[in-house]
């Protein structure tokens, strides 16, 4: 069994708003296998991003903090690394793709220049020249036709999709371990996913990249990853092969979630069974399961105890849950 | 871009219209007779007449400005009223270097200390630093250039009869010469003249500065392991520039407006002097004169500011 | 009471008709702001909704789906084409005819947050159309209030409060509430569901789901989320850059679907089921959506299309009736 | 305050160069809890669906008042606030009493005995009473001819709170119309504006009321001054040079509105009440003219403050209240005359013009902050 790429433990970032303290991600521990792609999967504010903004140590500070944990890559502890040594690890060995692809690029840059100066950034021997063709051999690479000439152009030339393939173009320039693609094609068509999710899944292979694919798309889940993390208000609730995941479900959340989707392959007319209830209030969670408030086979004991994320007895599937399925 | 720019001149050419229009008719609708105050005691009909038909003024108002904006075309500013025979251009031509002069230097020293200052501020927002800078900045953007330049001169007399310092009260000195006592005579209108938009500068360059600071692209370049250095200075730099370029022509107008204040405070001989003592003594030509004078002068700086912005900004190629 | 009237009619007969609607917004360019081009965004509409359905109207971000449910409302004047409703032809009629028209047709909208007016107490929002109709007086609208926040499952203690207060699917609920205040035969629901997380999706459908039961609703439900639009709807239209191109029964339109694009439409989709996508092929679509201004001739789907033929390059495929009750506007479908 | 104490450092090429103490900020907003997707959760917690816990019906905030709370936690725009409010009063209601203040007074030069109600008004010179300091009798001295700085002073800041309302009450109503027309509605009322604010910048307003003052102020004293009220006492220029800067202001104010119009005209809650059968006319009087409150609030506040100044540097340059008649500009500019021997007479007018100045321009950034959490200058 190899190594892993990536160890979160205990994983605590929290937000000190005038409001209070938001816990957004709390106690939250995972491993990822090089190569591996690991689905993290939550409605908004379930603490995915910040989760893999914590891992990148892109937290705004202030408001928010890593307020507790370690994160291990390759075996070491991210958290300790100084400033200089987290910018040579990022975008060389860990990069990250976000939700809008209008906005993350710099408009007065030409998307070559954005592609190349990462190169440049973290191969110190390259010339000028070589970063560009790189740059060129990128954008060719993530399928953006007659590349040569529209590495010249600025991002505002290009449409929403090809933007993210910009993207993607910068992120793998250096063969990173580890991509996090937060939300990567959540802003995009549909038809406009596909192609970029198929990019995505391709040259992740052709690289050997581990990719933590965030998102709130169970469908994209199940297109594209290896093993799950379920995430409800800052917790891991789930975690599972994938297979297990939609088959098997352990955990109340998730069998809601799977229950309250509409399916493109299901029958018409079938009733949706929604999750009843709002997500809890980030600044006061209730003590105990933060589901139970919304569980239907809560427990008094689950008002009561946090319940840990525990092995459920069907190979590699846990589950933070007292009564799982 | 050629579009825009043809757009831009199009708009220029319609507020110098409205600028020459509301000139002449704020000096044609005035009350009173120049050319019987000109003639004051020596008033006799015929002299009158005479002069009345020289200047233009015994024709139909419309044709008057046709006159009027034909002779501006041509360079022709006309003759003051108040020197019988001296051409309005002579007496600009007296105190455009100077106010050139002191509009350059207000510009540059705006923007070495105001767009530094409005970096330093966000970089470091919330702390003293950004405290006691926009204090500074709220400070001079709210007191009158009038009371900077009293204050001013206060303290240098203040100055001189506790420690004897000897300072220049007022006065320019000789026009770009930069002798030791012409740099000490200008550095107290320079400043007082510049407080303002560098106050308005550095306000704008936190906001703007911060602004980019939280865009996603300047995450996108921590994302990609840049230096923090060259994530401020060369992704949020670039785009922070943008909003502090299209204000600069905003800030012209700032510059035209505080020279009649410190021009006339420090008793400088520029173009915001002449155009306050030309309305004491009701010197249209001279007024009309330096009114289109300077309005060009704001259009065009819009213009350049315009074609800065295309630079600047590669957005604008296309649209 | 409207409600009675509608339902003496029978359900199943055309409710909303609408033929060649186009909506053609000018794009002002050049040195006077002429128009120097027109954004085709509704260009040619051929649909039409039968009472007590759903139609489901479903395609990209900028195929023109929300421009026609609002040019079918007449809040975006259509540039040609005909809209009847109940029979009567809303294009040509006044704004005052229109206006009282909208008791019967109502909307509700995309953004939970911006669709409620921030200064207005849930009451007074629920409560607008039914002063501008006169609905009753000051207590019987208050009444009348109650019971529709009890109808779309708010309590009606909260009547008094800013929609600042609720959460995106109970804002939801209150614009719904709003629509149905004036009990209209006929709603364009423009991606009801699609700003909200998905376990409160399923509680807003479920919603919708119940009221056109219980008032005999006709809805045209705006969306581009297939699997959402396939759920609730009877019939589904897919639009393409302005135009529909296939219109078919739910069941028929997913399971043999005839146009190209609604294929790779389909196919894009993500499953969630590992299994189930392990086994799909997909069908992906090189490049992107065609600019509206300036749309491909003939067929505008031919230059990302895998079985374009020199004629779809020319010929604009009409949307004809392929096979019973399936349109579709493509010169080789299937 | 020298400007050079706080000069960064700076390198050659202009830019700050990075120091060492150099708190960078570790790195900026990213994503916070809540406004992941799309939706942001409301900062309170949303009602729960179930039976209210809470039976008593609580009284909610509208975001208007929500506002409020936010400006009224707001310690320096408050000050500034108490500070307006005891300007308007002293100027309004001090005369009255300082006209009962301070004994009979016989004149040295005259034989006449007069009490307060005549040395302590803005114009009565006593020539052999120049340049003095604070006194029992004036209270903040007297200037180059005898007169009561502190009556001066007063009516200065009544005429700068005058002029003040009268301008903003033309800015705001034509602003307003002008700017709602102009977004809702579009076409030929917007390109008017359009150009009318080109112009407006290109030609600066400054230049603009120092022509109108200069050319027509000889007029303006002619005719105005004979109206009662308004012209007596040199103040004839006032309506002159108000109508100037409030032609110069509106455009302004008309662009913000209109551009809050054609924002809000975008939200779909305008849509909704054009579904809901409401006419353009109450649209505009319910749903958009309520919500330009704070934006006409914050410009207003921040347009009092170049209003105030601007009357001050045209009476300062004698283009405005003509002596006898009392502006602060008017009595910073005498002073100047003698700034060197009698500082003091320079520094009453001119710290009260900052204070007034600077308060406004403090409400002003307190609105915005309070109103508009989001968008800074």
């Amino acid at each position: 069994m190899a190594a892993n790429l990536l160890e979160v433990n205990n994983l605590k970032t929290y937000f000190y708003t005038r409001g209070g303290v938001v816990k957004a991600v709390d106690d939250v521990s995972f491993i990822m296998k090089p190569g591996q792609t690991l689905g993290v999967v939550g409605e908004s504010g379930s603490g995915k991003s910040v989760t893999a903004l914590s891992v990148m140590r892109l937290i705004a500070t202030p408001p928010g903090k890593i307020a507790g944990g370690e994160i291990l890559f390759n075996g070491e502890n991210i958290l300790d690394k100084s400033r200089d040594e987290l910018t040579e690890l990022r975008g060389s060995k860990i990069s990250m793709i976000f939700q809008d692809p209008m906005t993350s690029l710099n408009p007065v840059f030409t998307v070559g220049y954005q592609i190349a100066e990462t190169v440049k950034r973290h191969r110190k021997d390259v010339s000028n020249e070589q970063a560009w063709r790189r740059a060129v051999e990128m954008l060719d690479l993530v399928r953006i036709p007659d590349a040569k000439r529209r590495a010249k152009n600025y991002p505002h030339e290009f449409s929403g999709g090809m933007r993210q393939r910009v993207m993607i173009a910068i992120a793998l320039a250096c063969n990173p371990q580890l991509l996090i693609a937060d939300e990567p094609t959540t802003a995009l068509d549909v038809t406009i996913q596909a192609q970029v999710l198929e990019l995505m899944k391709g040259l992740s292979q052709e690289f050997g990249t581990a990719v933590m694919m965030i998102t709130h798309d169970l469908g994209v889940v199940a297109g594209t990853c290896q093993y799950v993390n379920v995430m409800y208000a800052g917790h891991i609730v789930e975690s599972a092969p994938v297979k297990q995941i939609f088959q098997t479900p352990a955990h109340p959340y998730t069998v809601g979630l799977l229950q309250s989707i509409p399916r493109v392959d299901d029958a018409r007319g079938a009733r949706l069974t929604p999750i009843a209830g709002q997500p809890p209030d980030m600044v006061n969670i209730p003590q105990g399961c933060p589901y139970a408030a919304r569980c239907p086979k809560v427990q008094a004991r689950c008002r009561q105890e946090r319940p840990e994320l525990q092995l459920v007895g069907r190979g590699d599937q846990s589950a933070a849950c007292f009564y799982p399925n | 871009m050629a579009q825009f720019l043809i757009k831009r001149l199009i708009g220029l050419v319609f507020v110098l219209v409205g600028v020459t229009f509301i000139t002449f008719i704020i000096g044609y609708a005035a009350p009173g007779d120049p050319i019987q105050e000109m003639l004051g005691n020596h008033f006799n009909l015929a002299q009158y007449m005479r002069l009345k038909h020289s200047y233009g003024l015994d024709l139909p108002w419309y044709q008057q400005y046709f006159n009027y904006v034909f002779r501006l075309l041509r360079g022709d500013l006309g003759y003051s009223f108040q020197t019988v025979n001296r051409p309005v251009f002579a007496i600009l031509q007296d105190g455009l270097p100077t106010s050139l002069e002191l509009g350059l230097w207000g510009l540059l020293v705006q923007l070495i200390i105001g767009v530094p200052l409005g970096i330093l501020a966000a970089l470091k927002s919330g702390t003293w630093i950004d405290t006691l800078s926009m204090g500074l900045a709220i400070f001079l953007f709210a007191v009158p250039s009038f009371i900077l330049a009293s204050l001013f001169q206060v303290a240098i007399v203040y100055l001189h009869l506790s420690f004897g310092v000897d300072w220049p009260v007022s006065g320019w000195g000789n026009t770009w010469q930069y002798s030791p006592t012409d740099i000490q005579t200008k550095i107290g209108p320079i400043i007082i003249y510049a407080a303002i938009g560098l106050a308005y500068f550095a306000r704008l360059t936190r906001t703007s500065t911060l602004e980019i600071l939280r865009q996603d692209y300047i995450r996108t370049a921590r994302a990609k392991g840049l230096k923090e250095r060259i994530v401020i200075y060369r992704h949020a730099m670039r785009n922070a520039l943008i909003p502090i370029i299209t204000v600069l022509g905003v800030s012209l107008g700032f510059l035209v407006s505080g020279a009649f204040f410190t021009e006339n405070v420090f008793n400088i001989s520029g173009i915001g002097y002449i155009t306050i003592q030309s309305i004491y003594t009701r010197d249209y030509p001279v007024i009309q004169a330096t009114a289109v004078l300077l309005a060009t002068a704001v259009v065009l700086g819009n213009l350049a500011s315009d074609l800065l912005y295309t630079v600047v900004d590669p957005r604008i190629k296309v649209s | 009471m409207v409600q009675q009237v509608q339902k003496t009619k029978a359900i199943g007969t055309t409710l909303v008709d609408v033929k060649g609607l186009k909506v053609h917004f000018p794009v002002k360019g050049g040195l006077l702001g002429r128009t120097v081009g027109q954004v085709k965004a509704v260009d040619g509409v051929d649909l039409f909704v039968r009472r007590g359905e759903t139609l489901g109207l479903v395609g990209e971000s900028g195929c023109g789906k929300s421009t026609t449910g609002r040019a079918i409302l007449q809040l975006i004047k259509p540039t040609a084409g005909t809209v009847k409703l109940d029979g009567v032809e809303l294009t040509t009629a006044s704004s005052n005819d229109i206006r009282r028209k909208r008791a019967e047709m109502q909307m509700v909208f995309q953004d939970p947050y911006s669709s409620l007016d921030p200064r207005y107490t849930i009451g007074q929002i629920i409560s607008e159309p039914l002063e501008n109709f006169k609905r009753g007086n000051a207590k019987e609208i208050q009444e009348e209030v109650a019971n529709l926040m009890e109808t779309v499952g708010l309590n009606p203690f909260y009547v008094n409060r800013f929609a600042h207060e609720f959460s995106g699917g109970q804002r939801q609920r209150i614009g719904i509430a709003r629509a149905l205040a004036l009990h209209p035969s006929f709603v364009v629901a423009d991606e009801p569901v699609s700003a909200l997380d998905v376990s409160i999706q399923a509680q807003v459908l479920n919603l919708l789901q119940d009221l056109q039961g219980k008032f005999g609703l006709t809805y045209l439900f705006v969306a581009h989320n297939l699997s959402v639009v396939k759920h609730i709807s009877d019939r589904v239209a897919v639009m393409y850059l302005g135009r529909v191109v296939e219109l078919a029964k739910s069941e028929s339109l997913y399971e043999t679907p005839l146009h190209p694009y609604t294929q790779a439409l389909l196919s894009a989709i993500p499953v969630p089921d590992p299994e189930v996508e392990l086994r799909r092929k997909r069908i992906i679509l090189e490049g992107d959506v065609p600019s509206p201004v300036n749309p491909p001739s003939g067929c505008n789907f031919h230059p990302r299309c895998w079985k374009a033929q020199a004629i779809c390059r020319e010929v604009i495929p009409p949307l004809e009736e392929k096979q019973s009750n399936h349109y579709a506007a493509c010169h080789f479908p299937g | 305050m020298d400007t050079h104490d706080h000069k960064p450092e700076t390198n050659a090429s202009g830019f700050i160069a990075p120091t060492s103490n150099a708190v960078e900020p570790e790195f900026e907003l990213s994503t916070v809890p809540g406004h992941e997707n799309a939706a942001p959760i409301p900062e309170e917690a949303a009602i729960a669906d179930s039976a209210p816990i809470d039976p008593k019906p609580k009284k909610s905030r509208t975001p208007f008042q929500e506002s409020l709370r936010r400006f009224r936690r707001d310690k320096r725009a408050m000050i500034s606030l108490i500070v307006i409010l005891c300007i308007v009063v002293i100027a309004i209601l001090g005369p009255f009493i300082y006209h009962h203040i301070g004994g009979l007074y016989k004149q040295q030069l005259g034989t006449h005995i007069i009490g307060p109600d005549v040395y302590h008004t803005y114009d009565h010179q006593e020539l052999d009473r120049a340049h003095e300091m604070p006194s029992p009798q004036y209270w903040l001295g007297t200037d180059g001819i005898g007169r009561d700085i502190l009556a001066r002073l007063m009516q200065g800041m009544l005429i700068s709170i005058v002029l003040a309302v009268v301008v903003e009450i033309v800015d705001i109503s034509l602003g307003i119309t002008v700017g709602v027309l102009a977004g809702y509605y579009g076409g030929w009322i917007d390109q008017f504006l359009a150009r009318l604010a080109d112009l407006l910048f290109a030609f600066p307003g400054l230049l603009f009321i120092i022509l109108v003052a200069g050319i027509l102020g000889g007029w303006a004293d002619d005719t105005l001054g004979a109206v009662p009220v308004i012209g007596a006492g040199g103040n004839a220029r006032l309506l002159l040079i108000s109508i100037v800067l409030a032609f110069t202001s509106w455009p302004l104010m008309a662009r913000y509105v209109r551009g809050q119009t054609l924002q809000i005209k975008e939200q779909q809650y305008i849509e909704a009440a054009r579904t809901s059968g409401t006419n353009d006319l109450t649209i505009l009087t319910r749903h958009i003219v309520p919500n330009l409150f704070s934006i006409v609030m914050v410009a207003s506040t921040l347009n009092i403050a170049g209003t105030i100044i601007g009357e001050a540097g045209i009476s300062y340059l004698g283009l405005g209240v003509r002596p006898p008649g009392a502006s602060i500009g008017l009595m910073i500019s005498d002073a100047s005359q003698s700034l060197s021997a009698y500082p003091w007479e320079l520094l009453v007018p001119s710290l009260t013009l900052v204070i007034i100045v600077l308060s406004f321009s403090f409400i002003g950034d307190g609105l915005r902050d309070a109103f508009d959490p989001h968008s800074k200058d």
